[in-house]
């Protein structure tokens, strides 16, 4: 997709640093850039979430809606998820262009956060075979500076810490045996996610003999492949994934399934901390969003 | 209309607004570093967000470019969560692809085409979440982009909304407003000159209202201006104080 | 990979008896047989042939890390062709397929014109006919080798000519492939009259009707004999 | 041929049949149910064979067990749409579908997202083995159509299209083996059938399992797909990697001998 034109001797330069581990912009190969995280930015979701990584701008909001399960698992809700790769981000996302990148990572979104392992869907099923709660997981591109998939893992993670607004619900039964359902009128009665085991996605990029984590769009164009790990905060994996055009060889692979692991299990820590800060502020808390 | 009080016997709106004031309104330029200019605002609850790459080679077929000016793209998306219920596509829809005709149209009027010809300006605004009014955020957003591109503009252009109830005209109507059915007129205009970029009103109204709902929003536009003139110039401070150190 | 593998039964380590899987058997069994006959060396994708020391690489084979592989499944072919190392090559029966590559002489039909330029798909590579169309222009200047400036495509082409041109380049994201007849071997070699009979050259510019008489202006090619069909 | 659902609608409130069918369930054996071993490289006996699609420039059929795949692949053809990548390299378009009969369940003609998934994740593993560059401002075309679905699809279709693709004459680095793996706690079952694959556990810890697919390039020894979901710890992963491509190298014997013989008998060979 983004196409970013690299001279040959850019190129060269690029591979060498990442063998001393010093990257061009200062990293070592295990380094993420500066991250920034806000929740709740979009007051009509159930939860919302802006990471900035680098350049890259995500923003996630979160509706619950009431649907019918699916057929293979009737008695647990399920997340749906949408990727708008908008124009913002690039020219080339104008009308349908974005289109085919943004099914790509859905189905990849899917793979990873749609199982019991990850999101504990069986709290979200109202009455089996009926009703449950779906999780529309809506992901905005607002602008692409690389490594996509760990930015979006980090605000779909941070969207779902958010004290969901989920309301409670209560299924009430008239005269004629019909159930109605009934929503919670209390703002603050609502249904928390356990989200203990939501993953967090690291992608590795393989740039000549190394592996780097979180590559700008420029090393990205000199990586063949790059690894997608997704690891829990126990350091359990949970999906991984080849993408890019080119192969990897077996030793590089277990190689990065380590480093993957190393760094996903650390990333869990730091956002759960900035997550608690943010809500033990509560109302107090000043809202930054696009402002300033 | 469905029941509830748009305007109280003391003269105050629902969310307890005087009917010519327009809601607090926020605005940044400069919010992305990757597009040649960018702004968002704030106005009451309805958040967008504008993007102007450009000018640039036209993209896709050559046909389509202008000897003697520049083309503008346009394209109105509104995020899948901005809405009450959830909307199923961004763009693409029949309301949508209008809005993204209405967008070209005001900013045909406003930029300065004809100094780059056989080029073309792109102009992408978001909705964030919607609540009402969301031309007019448009408008003001990517007027604020399209300044923070540096492309030369006749002048700013301005939009509000305003809807007619009880003898009385509104301005910069909230959703309920809006969804309380009832005129709404949405007006875009390039204050200074005091010339409309465009004007669009459905439903009914007596022909003798139509003067005093326009006066009141070319009133509020006005007062639009002046907070987005404010805007521009902090910016710009800001910028140059930063080159100066 | 050599020719003994193919000895080997086509039964994976430990593997029960099931009625589809011995009908298998036999019939690979039987077909092992029958290509043991042939001398001829047959290799798959991936297969290394040989050291570059040894040989020098052609059609059909890539170089990694200075050992010649397999690019296609066929027959190893050696043709020593004078040089210090023989040529090793990968043949396929069926040509591999042909793209339109610069420099080839390719035979098109004209599909349309217009005062800038002339499209064509293009037909056949060499003597290869393609499969599937391939799209060409043939720009106004690159018509004739002389007078560029004054050349007419109108008086060069028609619509359901057959052309022979050569490739100039690929194109680019816009166009299609580039071709040119600016020699004295490219140009018409097959056009139809408006009464439509096929016409025959009177000059390098003029072609006439065998039935009317009428003349038709074209950029007439001096078919070389080895392009002539039999 | 496309479904009219409003008028085939159901009663407004309805269920589905398959809610109510009784879900078998068993505590697995240590044997599988067609005799091979756990946590052992133990793949199903494989048919193949090139050019049954005579229409197409290459194609190739597998049977696995019960799982049957086939693959055929068009082109080099003009690229419809184009960007600059496509005028140095070729374009590669998979289709992976299954076949509306293949699975328990009637599958719909409309390609599903697990379709276009696994498409994808087919397009990724064979793109590594194809030398797209010959093809400048061209495309190849590859449709697999999964017959019978009886486990590991994916991991045979990569096989099958690598097949085909050969076949076809399409110039590749080295041919793409695919292998699949099901994880389950300490033991992996490879080359797992459908019930495998789908099976509930019959304790509810979910401790180290998952599927797997590894698609390979034997004799490159690079690995060129890789696709796992599941809960697993680092050591029993790598494990099932190492067990996969295992596996694969089982299967290339097979492979190279079905190219064999489909060279033969298309072509007769060269004289001189």
């Amino acid at each position: 997709y983004l196409h970013v034109a690299l001279l040959f001797w850019q190129q060269v330069i690029l591979c060498h640093c990442t063998l001393d581990d010093l990257r061009v912009d200062g990293r070592s190969c295990e380094d993420y850039r500066y991250v920034e995280v806000e929740t709740d930015v979009v007051s009509n979701t159930s939860g919302s979430a802006r990471v900035k990584l680098g350049h890259t701008d995500i923003l996630v909001g979160i509706k619950a809606e009431i649907g019918r399960p699916k057929l293979d698992r009737p008695n647990k809700g399920c997340l749906e998820f949408f990727v708008d790769c908008s124009a913002n981000a690039t020219p080339e996302f104008e009308g349908r262009g974005g289109e085919e990148l943004g099914t790509e990572i859905a189905n990849a979104l899917y793979r990873v956060y749609d199982n019991e392992r990850s999101v504990d869907l069986k709290s979200l099923c109202i009455t089996p075979m009926e009703h449950c709660w779906i999780l529309y997981t809506d992901v905005l591109l607002l602008q692409c500076d690389g490594n996509l998939f760990d930015a979006i893992s980090l605000a779909i993670k941070a969207a779902l810490l958010t004290p969901s607004k989920i309301p409670k619900v209560q299924m009430m039964e008239d005269e004629e045996g019909t159930t109605e359902i009934e929503l919670s009128d209390d703002p603050f009665d609502c249904v928390r996610l356990n989200t203990e085991n939501v993953p967090c996605i690291v992608t590795l990029c393989k740039i000549g003999q190394r592996h780097v984590v979180d590559a700008t769009l420029q090393e990205k164009a000199c990586s063949v492949a790059s690894l997608l790990v997704s690891v829990t905060s126990k350091g359990t994996i949970t999906c991984v994934r080849k993408i890019g055009g080119g192969s990897l060889d077996p030793e590089s692979i277990y190689e990065m399934i380590e480093t993957g692991k190393r760094v996903g299990k650390a990333l869990h820590a730091p956002l759960q901390d900035i997550l608690n800060k943010e809500e033990s502020l509560g109302k107090s808390r000043e809202k930054v969003g696009f402002i300033g | 209309m469905a029941g509830i009080e748009l305007l109280s016997d003391q003269g105050y709106r629902v969310d307890g607004r005087k009917p010519n004031e327009l809601r607090k309104i926020q605005a940044r330029m400069g919010v992305f570093s990757q597009a040649d200019g960018s702004a968002y605002i704030e106005q009451g609850n309805t958040k967008a967000l504008a993007v102007v790459y450009g000018p640039h080679e036209i993209r896709g077929s050559r046909s389509k470019s202008q000897h003697d000016r520049a083309i503008i793209n346009c394209q109105y998306s509104m995020a899948t969560f901005s809405t009450g219920e959830r909307k199923r596509r961004p763009h693409g829809d029949r309301k949508s692809s209008e809005m993204t005709l209405h967008l070209k149209q005001t900013f045909e009027a406003a930029i300065l085409t004809q100094l780059y010809p056989r080029s073309q300006i792109d102009i992408y605004v978001q909705i964030l979440q919607a609540d009402g009014g969301n031309y007019s955020a448009c408008v003001n957003a990517a007027t604020l982009a399209v300044v923070d591109a540096g492309i030369p503009l006749r002048d700013y252009v301005c939009a509000c909304s305003a809807g007619f109830v009880e003898d009385t005209p509104l301005v910069d109507l909230s959703h309920l407003e809006e969804s309380a059915g009832g005129t709404q007129l949405s007006l875009a205009v390039l204050p200074k000159a005091e010339h409309l970029a465009l004007i669009e009103m459905d439903s009914r109204l007596h022909q003798d209202h139509l003067e005093s709902m326009m006066d009141a929003a070319t009133q509020a536009c006005k007062d639009l201006y002046a907070v987005l003139d404010r805007v521009v110039r902090d910016h710009l401070q800001e910028v140059t104080t930063s080159i100066g150190e | 990979m050599t020719m003994t593998s193919l000895q080997e039964t086509d039964v994976l380590s430990s593997v029960q008896p099931i009625t589809v899987h011995v009908i298998t058997i036999g019939r690979l069994a039987s077909e092992a047989c029958a290509v043991n006959m042939s001398p001829w060396k047959v290799c798959v994708p991936g297969e290394r042939l040989c050291s570059t020391e040894v040989c020098k690489a052609g059609s059909g084979t890539y170089i990694r890390h200075s050992f010649i592989f397999a690019s296609l499944a066929g027959y190893v072919v050696k043709k020593n062709e004078g040089e210090e190392l023989p040529v090793i090559s990968v043949a396929r029966e069926t040509e591999a397929q042909l793209l339109p590559d610069v420099n080839a002489i390719v035979t098109c039909k004209v599909t349309s014109i217009n005062s800038r330029f002339a499209k064509v798909h293009i037909l056949y590579v060499g003597s290869t006919p393609l499969k599937n169309k391939f799209r060409g222009t043939i720009r106004k200047e690159d018509v004739r080798a002389t007078e560029k400036d004054k050349v007419e495509i109108y008086k060069c082409f028609r619509p359901g000519d057959i052309v022979l041109a050569k490739v100039i380049s690929l194109g680019d994201v816009q166009s299609n492939y580039l071709l040119t007849t600016a020699e004295n071997e490219l140009g018409v070699v097959v056009a139809h009259s408006e009464a439509g009979v096929q016409m025959v050259p009177i000059s390098w510019c003029e072609m006439q009707c065998p039935r009317t008489h009428a003349k038709e202006f074209r950029k007439v090619a001096r078919v070389q004999p080895e392009y002539l069909m039999p | 041929m496309p479904v009219d659902t409003k008028r085939l609608r159901g009663p407004e409130e309805s269920q589905s049949p398959w809610l109510f069918v009784e879900q078998e369930q068993q505590s697995p054996p240590d044997e599988r149910e067609d005799g091979r071993r756990k946590g052992q490289v133990d793949v199903r006996p494989i048919f193949a064979r090139c050019g049954l699609v005579s229409q197409a420039k290459g194609s190739a059929y597998i049977e696995s067990g019960k799982t049957k795949v086939i693959c055929s692949v068009y082109g080099p053809r003009e690229t419809e749409r184009k960007d600059e990548t496509d005028m140095k390299f070729g374009r590669l378009v998979c289709t992976f579908r299954f076949a509306p009969f293949s699975c328990a369940k009637r599958c719909g003609w409309i390609q599903s997202t697990q379709e276009k998934d696994l498409s994808m994740a087919l397009l990724g593993s064979l793109h590594p083995g194809l030398c797209l560059h010959r093809y400048p401002r061209s495309q190849i075309d590859v449709s697999v159509l999964v017959l019978e679905n009886d486990g590991s699809a994916l991991a045979h279709a990569v096989t099958c299209a690598s097949l085909a693709l050969a076949d076809a004459g399409i110039e590749m680095y080295d041919l793409v083996l695919g292998c699949s793996l099901r994880q389950e706690g300490s033991d992996y079952l490879l080359d797992p059938t459908f019930a495998e694959e789908t099976q509930e556990p019959a304790t509810e810890s979910t401790e180290n399992r998952g599927g797997m697919m590894v698609a390979l390039l034997p004799s490159l020894n690079q690995v060129s797909g890789l696709l796992c979901s599941g809960d697993l710890e680092q050591q029993p992963l790598v494990e099932a990697v190492a067990a996969c491509i295992e596996g694969c190298q089982r299967i290339y014997s097979v492979a190279q001998r079905c190219l064999l013989t489909a060279v033969k008998k298309k072509n007769p060979p060269p004289d001189g």
